[in-house]
């Protein structure tokens, strides 16, 4: 069962009204302008373990996505594809409000929003991952963990889920004459292959304002958000309206005109990081 | 998502398997009222798609820490009954059930007007009986129905329609089959005589073109649901008149 | 762990009394005497998709049943017989106070004592339904799934499990070389085989009287229940006493009597409806 | 619910596999107090079934809300050790555990003086150590000894056995391989002193006629078992005193 | 999530010096030294369905232990071995503060504790439990069962544990032409193959003093216990501190020392109940 | 506990396979202060072992009942990331990680001061985010850092270390390949500048003098660790000071 959310401190009118006085300057808290999201470090290779893991910071959300390939078997109706499953966990050490146990509605929202981001637009290469078609695949498993919660934990989790996708490796397998499959896990056949790159943009409409990455603090404010994928073609992959006001058609207008934008900034920063690691 | 090999889900005239021109929407049913218990309920279908809403409250919430000191909290849980698809659905909820709840809850908040009935929770449980495409917009425009049915005082009703890419174009309402081998599926929910989309997810791969061009697809097509609440409403309240 | 439960509101005493002196007078508040169910409405074929359907009305009651039928591994002491599965849900929006969440012992009871009434006296042919000995026959669930609670829950979901029984189709299927099986959904061998019709009478008690299919107000303050299940040969074929008091030896012979009765009601009911669809 | 196929289960001489005339009950051992931590307790059992019954209370529940203003509120629960049964039993509740608490617990509501002890709780926990037929009325039995022994004060003791219909014939107190091929299983519960049957089901196909045969049957026994119960708290309070 | 448990009363600082003052003189309240484990009695054979089973009372502490040997299939990584798996319950008859549920984490913390330390050494011969290399072997449950609860938890559940285990019968079977195997609950090939005998020894520690066996009153007031398994040879096999407080490394010396004569009192006790047995 | 077959776990010249000697740790990073919104938080990495805590609190818990009068609750979660491990684990909480929980938990009661903070939570949050053995220890040592970095009082600092068996040879600070082929494994926690050993386990099989040997070893070890850690806290908030 969905329940409204109950937004502590009831305060936050006050706080509203001085960021909106701030907006109508082009002006924001953290010494933004409206339209660019905040400085963003992507590392790659973090957890050495993983096929593929990537640590993002974006401003002071962090987030960590670990890649792990295993061997399953196909879903029965595409028997010539590998299974690509995301799953994201809210920790409670990344914020006061965050409880320990299974996903709430935010945490399967996100993950099931990057998931189909990811998934409509093939942006991994299934059809790549079949051992032995109808019986064995490789289940590619993308875990977004959420460390340090400071608002917009979509656009930092698919940047951390695409970091971590374009450097994993798939591991090498060796399959025995009972036809059972060993995975060997120190050797790799090459990089997992990556059909498209995906970014999410994510605009909060405050007001009259449509900002692009909010903090919490401005999501705390803001009425509703808009979570846009975008993949490297510029096609909308994807689309969430995430809260509780609405928006008019012109507003969706603006947070498309908007978001091409951010789109860019969080594609180059992506790319420079993986341009980096070599 | 399934294949999206060579089926063609068009025929030669451009119309749908079905015969639906694509911009033509399934036969809608719409009643109010089908529940007794319930403060208010209603039974919308959309072709096959078939989806209950009831709705209870105000009232004083059970759990009574979760009320809000200003306004009334709303809470929905979109529910498919196990024999509603071709598979049968375990009944314990599912991630997507618990996604489509919060979404659903999000595109009714901004027409409850949850100010007026602090600290009590309005709970809107929506069942889908039968479901052939499109159980999310349709449980929206039940909920909405079954909201007015209770009283509810609301800044306007809200009405659901998905529109699909198929093979390239852009089809009104799709079923589950079209769903199957659509490029994308745009559920949307708006409240029409105040302007506002309240519901808006776009799954599958669209150009920016294409997407404000479905959107107003959409957005006429809710135009004409939103209409036949209102008569399904009124006729209601006239018959109790009479 | 079962809990004695807390009746809302404490007064029904008043009603009670109210109640029972109707009944000396053999009335009851909505003009029926005490041994005649309400007024019984049943549709079938209700739910297109399903391979059984049926919605039971009994007065402002109303419980809508599906029958699925879908391939599985039998158990492994009747490797020759297929699965009958009953499950109930109480979902919230048939009663103020039945709340989201897994079967309370309320919902399981039901599902068991409509479970064992169909199986025990073989409702269904379970021999009927092996595709493969020992390894694939077909599974029957039973959902039954309450909408409005107007009292007799047991009743009204077993005339909806019968019809949507009664009216179900057994799905054809295709056998590959694999010796995997495809469920043809749109084709049908013709309908599951029924070898009996059962319908169950629930009776309460409310001081010293015995009075058929309670309404939800009786049902609160009667003393008991008794739910007897009988078969179109006149057969007892499950039985449950069910609520906070006891009954005496003549009481018992009291309830069978009048159960009797009322099981004619049902059967006549049940067998036009299922005459009317043809 | 195996196999109901030709095997015999009587001997030539009409008597049971076991030995047992068709209305014998099992060898029935009580014993009462044998659990140190807990307010009152029992270990009943009827042949190779044994069951052990705690009861703590009245004492204040430990969640406040589940209160009742003017009574004690009874709480059961029939539980399965992991290897009481043939096959090791998971220990989650199972959907029959669930059922079995409630018809225990009702049996049970009629005799308990709750109304002695508004705003409490009496726990009653019943555990089936070895089960081999019969384990729901054997812990009926165990309960009812467990209360007494835990001075709540009752309006009668409750005694429970279980009549088969196996091969057409009506026996007293069937074992699990007898319930395995029996025709119907007929659980009953009773308190004698007051006339009351508080526990009653039927699993299977009987005539009317075959129920209150199989209905005396049980009461007979159930007059037996509730006259050793009486035996066993004066023996066990006469030690006392002594 | 492992939270600190409120202990009730908050008094137990007065009972805490009472107690203390006593082991001053080396006394304790139930006549004991603090060296000697209470009365043990050890009775084999009580659940006569279990492969193998044993009740323990440890003064007025009783566990009850029953052994299930099933067919399945073994770990990936020991394809040559059968499995053991020991679960643990406090049901809530045994205690006024045990709550019906899932194992808690006492429970748990017990079940592996004992788990680790039959495994460790090998104190079952899971070799000999193979009945097809790779596929079907046999499965060892040891379910512990807490029935009364007066402190010392470990050692009376370890007794019970090892006594169910070496009156074990494994199953006898029967394989058919399918490979399918149908245990043969009545037949026995034997006593199940014991290699080693393991004991615990719990202490506790209240202020300067080291106790062994502690009751659930010392419990109550203990800083902190220590668990340590030994074998018939005297080897540690297995050590768990458990409870609030730390040990200097002499208390850890004087753990050893205490522990060391207490086991010879339960391989003493464990081993007469077996041979009067049989 | 994989097979313990003919692998060797050393080199001709005594050191291990990582090159190390018997008595040496694998290389240690301690890092304080490392998330924003927690009250202090510490990663630490032993070899490829990384784990992340995180302290909230003293902080008024959700669930009011749990708070103790005279002293805090502390409140500890043990976590594996699903992505830490060779296979991948599945997020619910494992038995494992309920133990471990309570382990470290215990570990740390004797050096919190929480009698200063009475009806309040102190909540440490330890993941795991590439387990290569020692999780348990590098957890116990990164809540230490953690809970001075959130400035609670606390009587000294704690470190852990696992001593393991292997080949009849005392190791220190084993990793995973080491401990699967290991006759034992026994991590150690302690706090050097008050003389306890706060966590000790063994799972495996030693004489009591290598029980000893192997404990001496430990605390030698946690004694460089702690040294450690006090560094790195100096340094931190000698650059705040800055």
């Amino acid at each position: 069962m969905s329940m409204t959310p109950f937004r502590v401190p009831v305060v936050p009118t006050l706080k509203k009204e001085t960021f909106i006085s701030l907006y109508r300057k082009g002006m924001r808290i953290d010494d933004r302008d409206l339209f660019t999201p905040r400085k963003i470090e992507i590392e790659t290779g973090v957890i050495e373990k993983a096929e593929g893991s990537a640590l993002v910071k974006l401003g002071n959300t962090k987030v960590l996505a670990g890649v792990k390939i295993e061997v399953g078997t196909p879903f029965k109706d595409t028997p010539n594809q590998g299974v690509l499953t995301v799953h994201a966990e809210f920790v409670p050490l990344a914020s006061p409000v965050f409880e320990p146990g299974p996903p709430d509605e935010n945490a399967i929202e996100l993950a099931r929003v990057i998931d189909r981001s990811l998934r409509e637009v093939g942006a991994v290469d299934l059809e790549s991952l079949v051992i032995r078609e109808g019986e064995k695949v490789w289940i590619v498993w993308v875990d977004l963990y959420v460390i340090d919660h400071d608002g917009n934990l979509f656009d930092a989790s698919m940047l951390a889920a695409m970091a971590a996708l374009r450097t994993a490796k798939l591991p090498d397998y060796e399959e025995y004459e009972t036809g059972e499959i060993e995975v060997l896990k120190d050797k790799s056949q090459g990089p997992l292959k990556i059909n498209h790159t995906v970014v999410t943009v994510t605009t909060a409409k405050v007001g009259d304002y449509i900002i692009v990455d909010p903090t919490l603090d401005e999501e705390t404010i803001a009425d509703s958000r808009m979570v846009v994928a975008v993949d490297e073609q510029g096609r909308i992959v994807g689309l969430q309206k995430t809260g509780e006001a609405g928006y008019t058609r012109e507003e969706i207008q603006k947070v498309f005109n908007i978001s091409q934008g951010a789109a860019k900034v969080y594609f180059k920063s992506l790319e420079e990081a993986l341009a980096r690691k070599g | 998502m399934a294949r999206k090999d060579n089926v063609t889900l068009f025929r030669e005239d451009g119309t749908r398997l079905d015969g639906r021109k694509p911009d033509e929407m399934r036969p809608i049913k719409m009643e109010v009222g089908v529940l007794d218990n319930a403060d208010g309920s209603a039974l919308v279908e959309f072709g096959r798609t078939k989806v209950l809403a009831a709705v209870y409250g105000p009232r004083e919430p059970v759990q009574k820490y979760i009320v809000i000191p200003d306004k009334a909290v709303l809470r929905v849980r979109y529910h498919m009954a196990p024999f509603s698809t071709s598979e049968r659905k375990s009944p314990a909820p599912s991630r997507r059930e618990v996604e489509l709840s919060k979404v659903i809850r999000e595109a009714l908040e901004p027409v409850v007007l949850t100010d007026q009935f602090p600290r009590t929770a309005i709970d809107i449980f929506i069942e889908v009986l039968q479901a052939d495409g499109g159980t999310r917009t349709t449980g929206l425009t039940a909920a909405s129905l079954a909201l007015a049915d209770a009283g509810i005082p609301m800044r306007a009703l809200v009405g659901g329609v998905a529109v699909g890419k198929i093979q390239g174009r852009l089809v009104l309402d799709i079923d589950e089959v079209e769903d199957n081998y659509a490029e994308a599926d745009m559920p949307v929910g708006a409240a029409p005589d105040i302007g506002l989309i309240t519901l808006f997810q776009i799954n599958g791969v669209m150009t920016r073109e294409e997407v404000m061009k479905g959107l107003d697809m959409a957005l006429e097509a809710i135009n004409r649901i939103v209409e036949m609440e209102k008569e399904v409403l009124k006729s209601k309240y006239m018959k109790v008149e009479v």
